[in-house]
């Protein structure tokens, strides 16, 4: 792992800004599942006008924002087990039928979390491994394959500066090959056969100095 | 156009929010305004499902249009291979399908069927029906095959890879994926929900779910919302065509 | 096969004797698959105050009797096609949670017609495997080896006289040792690991004159 | 005994019909008076499914009289392992769970399940979720097995059968049968048709077909076609008992 001071030159982006750069990107009328934690605050920066459908895991498409204050309902929750609202056109179902949709490419979309992408595109999100660690894995796996396409929210680097982007995974894998694109604090990547490509990044970084900051080989956008 | 397809077909501009000024505002719109439009694209030897046990369910409006659009070749996933000179036996009759994948061919009045299998001008996979139903929403599910006891020792096994399980014998079957899947539905809205009528019920959920492109015929168009969320049998992410069909055909 | 000349001493049982003899059997609370044919008989000889809930294969439990005429509706019908109506208490489902109660043992009697029955409880009843003869198995399958009891309710012998107990079926097979028991137009038996074993036969008729007539060994009631 | 449980469980005298005599009537009921006798007979050893996500859809009167009960050395199949004092975390507690097959023990108050597995005193078989739906689902529909996507060259499926399927790896996974399957519904009948709420519909309805005996508890209880056909969620053959459960317990 190659570890980076935290002072940088550049800016990073903050997490509602992430948020909002991989929201740009869903494009209009698709069926997205946001993952817990950062994933979900994708769901605040959904373009004005612009329709999607949000499932959730446990049941529910057409989810919608939290209920307002004195209107949970311990029954409409959302993965995490926050109250949620359902919207016009909103639909129940059972856990079996839930899956069904993710697992068989129904989901358009796919927004997790990671510990670690690799440049083959295998995912690390579930566990540390560290022993004494709870291990639990939920959806990730279901959703890691299951979904058309698989875009990773995370922090470039980790708390202790590790870069999140690997030549391979270290901690226990999610799933192989399965990351699509990669959404950063740094840049935005796709993960392609031939490794991590740029698409954009953060002021006063291109490929070359994302690549050295990264320890990982990141090919200039396509052109 | 007019009537209860104008509502969900020729605007995008949506109107304006109380006290604000009004915006564009794209919306998801799976309904289309006629048959021709959901069918378009059927190619030449596509794997079509279609829905319904005999008459129940049967979208005839679907078939129909089928005939008319031309592709040939075609693979049918149904549970029956048509009686009469309607729907799937209209279908047969002007030689547009080239195998049939169903559990019970042989009707009181299958006899367009029964004369293209006996001509040997019709490929026949003879399925059990759980088998058929079970196959179908593997395809829909993400799943790669399965083992049942349904057909062990009989001849519609053989040939398939067995197994022993806790001391029974189980068969190895595959999904069957489509690319195309007609269906009939009682209720839809624009982003695909549907409801069923009665055992009309029957093929429809799993087939929307196993065809990569599904086309719902309903007999009833309703507003976002319009379908309570506990009721919804087909939730919209399996289905992507949409069309109303005014006209209950009869077909038996 | 052995065959029996058409007259004879004892009086069969009547389509609806045999139905009513069969009746009798099912248990208060059975969820019951009444198959296409003969079977469907049964339903009008259920004894008054039993309430049992029969299942349709497609998609229908809690089924009712035939519509009042003027009152059929397309959608709603019996696996033999024909209008049906629904009880209170009924429920309706898709194909796939149809077939999943009928082969994982939630139905607790399947009775199905047969051209024949093997000692060892193979069962054929699909096809004459006559070339020429259109093939088509419906549930059949999915009912010989799903259901809890699977009985068999046939004529004791074809119209050309052949009986339909077997030592061995050579039809083509729908399920192999999966039928329990057996009720014609001339007895009830129970099909067990040692063979059939007579139950109850029509007047005149016991265990070693019908196995004489049958042309198979059929032991006399276990006491 | 007086309220709603005795239409459903007191006589099974039901009166005449118009203008003939009355007679005795005896008829399904599946509606127990107590959560005690709903669950009597449940024996060390068994494999009990719970229904839930979390706390939507958890069955909390069933699995407090689980404790009540005293059966000992179960394996409990969930969504997760309990949180806080209450519910799955209680029983666990109690010292009467072996084993927990589950996909996510791990939440913010599991201490309960935390201290036991670092202690090596429970065992614990982790699911994904999908897995876990399915493998149950497969239970309750006669499947043998099926091979999933899911895990594949992960150290949950480890030690697996594999297979290459249309040059996608796929891993082999089994049915997961229960002894009993206790769920919440919302509303049911004697039959044992039943309805939920909302989002705790999740696991109910595939434990429901998986569970040798299926406990429901319901919010409320209805005549015999009081529920819509057309909106039963588990049709009643999957339902062995019923029991209403008045006070709605919180547990987050």
């Amino acid at each position: 792992m190659t570890r980076v001071a935290e002072s940088t030159a550049w800016r990073k982006r903050t997490r509602d800004e992430i948020a909002a750069r991989l929201a740009e990107d869903i494009f209009e009328g698709a069926y997205v599942n946001l993952g817990i934690g950062m994933p979900t605050l994708v769901a605040n920066h959904v373009p004005t006008g612009r329709e999607i459908v949000l499932q959730s895991e446990n049941g529910l498409l057409g989810m919608g924002p939290p209920p307002a204050p004195g209107e949970e309902d311990l029954a409409l929750v959302n993965a995490g087990k926050q109250p949620v609202t359902l919207l016009p056109g909103g639909a129940y179902f059972d856990s079996a039928d839930s899956f069904a949709m993710m697992r068989a490419g129904h989901l358009d979309i796919a927004v997790l979390g990671a510990f670690q992408v690799s440049e083959s595109g295998d995912l690390a999100n579930w566990h540390t491994g560290r022993p004494g660690d709870i291990p639990a894995v939920g959806g990730a796996m279901d959703l890691a394959v299951g979904a058309k396409h698989t875009w990773v929210m995370m922090e470039h680097f980790t708390h202790d500066g590790a870069c999140k982007l690997v030549s391979r995974c270290d901690y226990p894998l999610t799933g192989l090959r399965c990351v699509n694109r990669v959404y950063t604090d740094l840049a935005v990547l796709d993960v392609t056969v031939g490794g991590f490509v740029l698409r954009d990044a953060v002021g006063g970084l291109d490929a070359e100095s994302l690549s050295q900051l990264s320890g990982v080989a990141i090919a200039p956008p396509h052109r | 156009m007019s009537g209860p397809e104008a509502e969900f077909t020729d605007t995008r501009l949506l109107g304006s929010r109380a006290g604000t000024q009004s915006w564009i505002v794209t919306v998801i719109n799976k309904v289309l305004p006629s048959v021709a439009a959901a069918l378009s694209d059927v190619h030449d030897g596509a794997t079509v499902m279609i829905g319904g046990f005999g008459g129940a369910g049967l979208p005839v409006a679907l078939v129909d249009g089928l005939i008319g659009q031309g592709a040939r070749d075609l693979t049918i996933v149904a549970n029956n291979a048509g009686n009469g000179e309607l729907g799937i036996a209209a279908l047969l009759k002007a030689g547009r399908v080239r195998k049939v994948i169903c559990s019970f061919p042989r009707q009181t009045d299958s006899y367009i069927f029964d004369a293209l299998y006996r001509a040997g001008q019709i490929e026949l996979e003879l399925v059990p029906q759980g088998n058929l139903a079970e196959r179908i929403r593997a395809a829909g599910a993400g799943i790669g095959g399965f083992f049942t006891r349904v057909g062990f020792g009989t001849d519609l096994a053989r040939g398939k890879e067995v197994r022993e399980i806790n001391g029974e014998m189980y068969v190895f079957e595959t999904p069957i994926y489509a690319d195309f899947a007609l269906i009939k539905a009682e209720r839809g809205d624009r982003w695909g929900n549907l409801t069923y009528r009665k055992s009309a019920r029957n093929f429809g959920p799993a087939m929307a779910m196993a065809g990569a492109v599904t086309v719902a015929e309903v007999r009833e168009l309703v507003p976002l919302g319009g379908i309570d969320p506990e009721a919804v049998i087909t939730p919209g992410i399996f289905v992507q065509r949409v069309v109303r069909v005014a006209q209950e055909a009869v077909v038996r």
